[in-house]
């Protein structure tokens, strides 16, 4: 081991340590690190995979249930879907990546993720994608935009998996800054269930897949000393996917699993080697040793700290079942990939790594995996508490509210997806029962069974950014209703929490209250969370203005509901001529002035980012999606649509233009109109049935409140508030017209 | 029009072309994908790496569509971030103008 | 019938298409690596499933269609055989020159996912006679060089012997005489870049890919429609 | 090894290109897109289009380099249906072996 420079301790901030850190780190190890021990600890112990600023307030979540086969901790939460099936799913961001280079950060974002779904032994079958986007109409938001979505079709596409849902979302926040979530789902046999877990002492440490660049590095800013010669010129800036090399290493590593000869499998994500086999030993309670050497390398003269650190994609440890190795060995040469014994498990609780025959790393495995833990002061800020309190009371209503639903519709949060949609392969693997565009949530069959699995990601990132605990709580509200209209009963979440630099009181505010809004409605609505991602200091300097512009706090929801009988279920176009429509659950707006508070409408209309966030009541949340639910199961209705950005006019409007058939409604109410028309309630289902009798007995009796709005028919949206003698009647073909343009034009 | 500018214009056509490889230290996926493909079919080579060939046409004078392609094949044909681009510039024969 | 499905590494298509063989074909349909040099015994239909084999590099089905498989699969096909290449393993037939022209990038550049819509132009193969001629018939495309051309005097004999069997109704990527499908000029071989295996079963939206399977269901037994 | 054998081994290494180019007669739509790109930017072009740069190194004796090359150029680099190839070869320095 080289003597450690004098000023390592001055440098620690290179390796993303605190000087309370590194202090924190000599005193657990009773000596000083040499560099590469520092960066090791340093990423171990950063946010990505020490949750240092976040873990402290997971604490509030619910991760239990009859449902869950695998909560927090492995690389996939594991729901149970009946008949011996269970659906791991997983969300994660590839934020920064995709801010540099936008093809390829959402290229490899989807690639993590799927790795993540494999290494639990489930083939992935569907994916989802949460974006994020400024100013539609900046041509560096056209450029990433394109980038994102073709990155996604790029390697959701060449891999196989169903790119199956999403959501697409413009704000002058995400700027500079944009937001990739990707969320996977893999369908597995209970008794398939792969760990991330290192086993037993003696087993061997095997590295499968793409060879290791210079890729990535943590992202850390290392001193120049610390790497090879290599200049910072020849570091590449960006790690590139390879959706056939992980095609390859998908099928070889399910082979492994279903036969059987390993015992703990891992993806190397962030922090590369060091991470996925440090987080394995922790897991099995013991130490390792590997060679360094025997890492496989893209270029030559890699040294130690590349090594460990580097994000190469594609790549995975397999532990081997004692004795069967050559089993899988001989299974993975199937598959052509290189595959490489680089250590062991050891009876001692060291993290052991070896370099032209040196130690040059020795380190506690649990001081390596148990992040310090901070618990910060948040302090809402005073500029974001004066606008939720903004009267709004005095605003106008507009003249002309039929064509503020065509600017909404327009408005490219609202508008039509499916130029980006029809870029992914929705339907391979011939699973995909519901369609992108088709209904709230995306639906696929499980073969040789009835039973379907829905999936959907929200959040209304207006809402946290005005109220972080409703905000948090309405977007695991939204997806539970989303799910329940198309007939899925929701099971768990999976969480990707992104927020600014949580140093700053009034970002860590946003967080700790988001958390405990998640942790509340998943407690009401019985969705556990099985795990999540987190990905803090999204923020950019304003070139103008010389501000850090936080993004808004965005908690992506990801949830997971499955359909007993994927026959029976709803899509939210019209079927038919002559229904009746009910809106299920929060009554028509009351009071005024609030019920417009945070809605799209006030941002497009009106140019205001303000007032309360609808309250939110998670009892009547849970009776509605009970009553939802109770319908279609029923076969009362097959026809159901939640009420989102643009409120109750859009949520109609959408019903309508899906599928040519048109309605007329009337709404009761002396409210403000434009409340009536485009407020965000939550709470909210719009259902087409034919049965009305059925129905009103039906949702009387699950204590669900109801409103009968009017009947389908006709090639309009007509709505009418007779109280207030208004009427807006627009045509199908002009609403989408509106609809369709927007992200035709910005996909190019 | 005159015969003259009708000259002036033959004489200020350039073809161009532009190279564009990924940069050395970047993965090239399908460089390796090549490099097996090649080895099953029994022909071996190494270090096989896949670029862009962009050919086109300017118009100008000689230094100042040199600026002018420089400007181009940096800032936009290709993505510095990933890729190293070279150019080459010659006068084109009259005929491939109309073939534009 | 005895269906064989070729896996290429990187074939993402094989399991839909070994789905929808035994559902409409034969239960037993089976899987045949790539490196295998021969058919299992007694193979009556070779489906070449979509996908991105080998990443899609160098050329859509440029390495696949030299795979070992493929000697065994031409041989299939000289004796009358028949196969069914789909998306990429349309772009294999081509690359291998087991059926004329090349599939180049969509003119929009984009991969594009979505139903379309085909016209039956012949009943008379082994893929279609269960279609009526004319009939117009919804199939999900998914591809990104689908674009199908020929020189002009391949494609006026493609058209002359009545080899194009599917015509896109509306063009969805710029392919030459909105070219979708072709069959070998002994009708045995056909290739399309529409997807009838996702179009088998209501549950998924369309059972209009159904017929192409009947059809051969239906020539089996009588040994004939090889011109 | 003796050192001889070395000496020849670096001898004869080659840097080969392939450069792949779409037949004039076929529409090139990823040419336009660049060209209209181009013209957005303010930057004039005409003809452009897109073709392929392939590097690989090949280890041999000249003749038979020569012949190797040629036909992965035109068996396996190459589609005759659609596109044109030409290639070149050059000695390597000794060092991009390694980079390999
Ligand atoms: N980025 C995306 N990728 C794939 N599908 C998407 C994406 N964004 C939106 N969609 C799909 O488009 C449809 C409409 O999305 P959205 O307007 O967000 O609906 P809602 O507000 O009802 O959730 C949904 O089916 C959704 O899954
Ligand atoms: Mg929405």
């Amino acid at each position: 081991m080289t003597a450690s420079v004098p000023s390592l301790r001055d440098r620690a901030g290179t390796f993303g340590l605190s000087e309370g850190e590194y202090d924190l780190l000599v005193e657990g190890i009773g000596r000083e690190p040499n560099a590469l021990e520092a960066a090791i600890v340093g990423a171990m112990w950063s946010e990505h995979c020490g949750y240092k600023n976040s873990r402290p307030l997971f604490s509030a979540f619910p991760t239990t249930g009859p449902q869950v086969l695998q909560g927090p901790g492995e690389n996939a939460g594991v729901v149970d879907i009946g008949d011996g099936w269970g659906v791991a799913f997983k969300m994660e961001s590839h934020n920064h990546p995709s801010a540099v280079e936008p093809v390829q950060g959402a290229a490899t974002g989807v690639g993590g993720i799927l790795r993540d779904i494999f290494a639990m032994g489930a083939r992935p079958f569907a994916v989802l994608d949460s974006l994020r986007f400024g100013d539609p109409d900046s041509p560096r938001t056209r450029f990433l935009v394109n980038g994102v979505v073709d990155g996604i079709a790029h390697y959701g596409n060449a891999i196989g998996v169903p790119t199956v849902g999403g959501e697409v979302t413009f704000h002058p926040s995400y700027q500079e800054n944009p937001l990739v979530n990707v969320m996977a789902l893999g369908l597995l046999r209970h008794e398939d269930l792969a760990k991330g877990t290192m086993g037993e002492v003696g087993n061997r440490i095997v590295y499968v897949g793409s060879k290791t660049g210079r890729d990535g590095l943590g992202g850390a800013v290392f001193a120049s000393a610390d790497l090879s010669d290599a200049s910072q010129a020849d570091r590449p800036a960006v790690q590139v996917g390879d959706p056939f090399m992980e095609k390859l290493l998908l099928e070889a590593t399910l082979d492994v699993i279903n036969a059987g000869v390993v015992a703990g499998v891992q993806d190397m994500g962030a922090a590369g080697l060091v991470s996925s086999t440090c987080e394995m030993a922790y897991r099995a309670g013991l130490g390792i040793t590997m060679d360094l050497d025997r890492v496989p390398t893209r270029e030559s003269g890699m040294v130690p700290m590349e090594l460990c650190l580097s994000e190469s994609q594609e790549r995975m440890i397999l532990v081997p079942v004692p004795g069967r190795e050559d089993e899988m060995h001989a299974l993975l040469d199937k598959w052509e990939l290189d595959v490489i014994d680089i250590g062991q498990v050891e009876a001692h609780d060291r993290y052991r790594l070896t370099w032209r025959g040196e130690v040059v790393c020795d380190l506690p495995v649990a001081l390596l995996n148990e992040a310090p833990k901070y618990t910060r002061e948040g302090v809402e800020s005073e500029e974001i508490r004066a606008a939720r309190e903004r009267d709004l009371s005095g605003l106008p209503v507009p003249a002309d509210l039929g064509s503020v639903l065509l600017q909404l519709l327009a408005h490219p949060t609202i508008a039509s997806k499916r130029p980006i949609y029809e870029r992914f392969d929705h339907q391979v693997m011939t699973n995909t029962v519901v369609v992108p565009g088709a209904a709230d949530a995306a639906v696929l069959r499980v073969k040789g069974s009835s039973k379907g699995v829905a999936a959907t990601s929200d959040c209304n990132p207006r809402f946290v950014q005005l109220d972080p605990y409703t905000g948090a709580a309405a977007a695991v509200a939204e997806a539970a209703r989303n799910l329940a209209c198309v007939g899925a009963t929701p099971l768990a979440i999976t969480d990707n929490l992104n927020f600014g630099n949580p140093h700053r009181p009034e970002v860590y505010y946003q967080l700790q209250q988001a958390v405990q809004g998640i942790a509340d409605a998943c407690r009401a609505l019985n969705t556990p969370v099985t795990g999540g991602n987190v990905s803090l200091y999204n923020q950019y300097v304003d070139q103008t203005t010389g501000r850090t512009v936080a993004i808004h706090p965005t908690p992506t929801i990801g949830m997971v509901g499955v359909l007993p009988d994927v026959a029976v279920r709803a899509t939210l176009n019209l079927k038919a001529a002559g229904q009746t429509l009910y809106l299920l659950g929060t009554a028509l707006a009351e009071n005024d002035g609030d019920s417009i508070g945070a809605s799209q409408y006030l941002e497009t209309v009106h140019g205001l980012e303000a007032g309360r966030v609808p309250a939110l009541d998670l009892d009547l949340e849970a009776r509605v999606i009970a009553g939802t639910l109770a319908l279609i199961r029923t076969h009362l209705t097959d026809t159901a649509h939640d009420c989102a950005e643009g409120g109750l006019a859009v949520a109609l409007a959408e019903m309508g233009m899906a599928s040519g058939v048109g309605l007329q409604v009337s709404l009761p109410g002396t409210a403000r109109a434009d409340a009536l028309l485009y407020g965000e309630a939550h709470s909210r289902v719009v259902v087409a049935v034919t049965d009305t009798e059925a129905t009103e007995r039906t949702l009387t009796g699950l204590n669900v409140p109801f409103v009968r709005l009017g009947l389908s028919g006709g090639d309009s949206v007509t709505i009418s508030l007779p109280e207030q003698d208004i009427q807006l009647s627009v045509k199908l073909t002009e609403l989408k017209a509106a609809y369709d343009a927007p992200l035709r034009e910005i996909l190019g | 029009m005159s015969p003259e500018p009708t000259k002036t214009y033959q004489a200020t056509v350039f073809q161009a072309k532009v190279f564009v490889t990924l940069k050395p230290s970047i993965l090239d996926p399908q460089g390796r994908t090549v490099e097996r493909a090649l080895s099953h079919l029994g022909q071996q080579a190494s270090g096989v790496r896949v670029g862009k060939l962009i050919e086109l046409q300017l118009e100008g004078e000689r230094g100042e569509v040199e600026t002018r392609l420089q400007d181009m094949a940096v800032n936009v044909l290709s993505n510095p971030v990933m890729e190293d681009v070279r150019w080459e510039l010659e006068e084109a024969p009259v005929q491939a103008v109309a073939g534009a | 019938m005895n269906v064989a499905v070729i896996q290429f590494p990187g074939s993402n298509c094989d399991g839909d298409a070994l789905h929808a063989a035994r559902l409409t074909l034969d239960p037993d349909a089976q899987f045949v690596w790539h490196t295998d040099d021969g058919l299992p015994a007694g193979t009556d239909l070779v489906f070449l499933p979509g996908g991105f084999s080998y990443g899609d590099h160098l050329r859509s089905g440029a390495i696949a269609a030299r795979s070992p498989i493929m000697n065994a699969v031409k041989a299939h096909a000289e004796r009358g055989g028949y196969v069914l290449g789909v998306c990429n393993g349309f772009q294999v037939l081509t690359e291998s020159g087991l059926l004329p022209g090349a599939l180049s990038r969509n003119t929009d550049l984009h991969f594009l996912c979505r139903p379309v819509h085909l016209r039956v132009e012949t009943t008379d193969t082994a893929f279609t006679g269960a279609y009526t001629a004319g009939q117009i018939i919804e199939i999900p495309i998914a591809h990104g060089e689908g674009n199908y051309y020929a020189d002009a005097e391949t494609v006026a004999r493609l058209e002359g012997n009545g080899q194009v069997i599917f015509r896109y109704v509306d063009n969805p990527n710029g392919s030459l005489n909105d070219i979708a499908g072709i069959v070998s000029e002994r009708g045995n071989v056909l290739g399309m870049m529409p997807h009838p295996e996702r179009a088998v079963e209501a549950l998924l939206g369309s059972e209009d890919g159904r017929g192409l399977f009947e059809s051969l269901k239906g020539v089996l037994g009588k040994g004939v429609l090889v011109k």
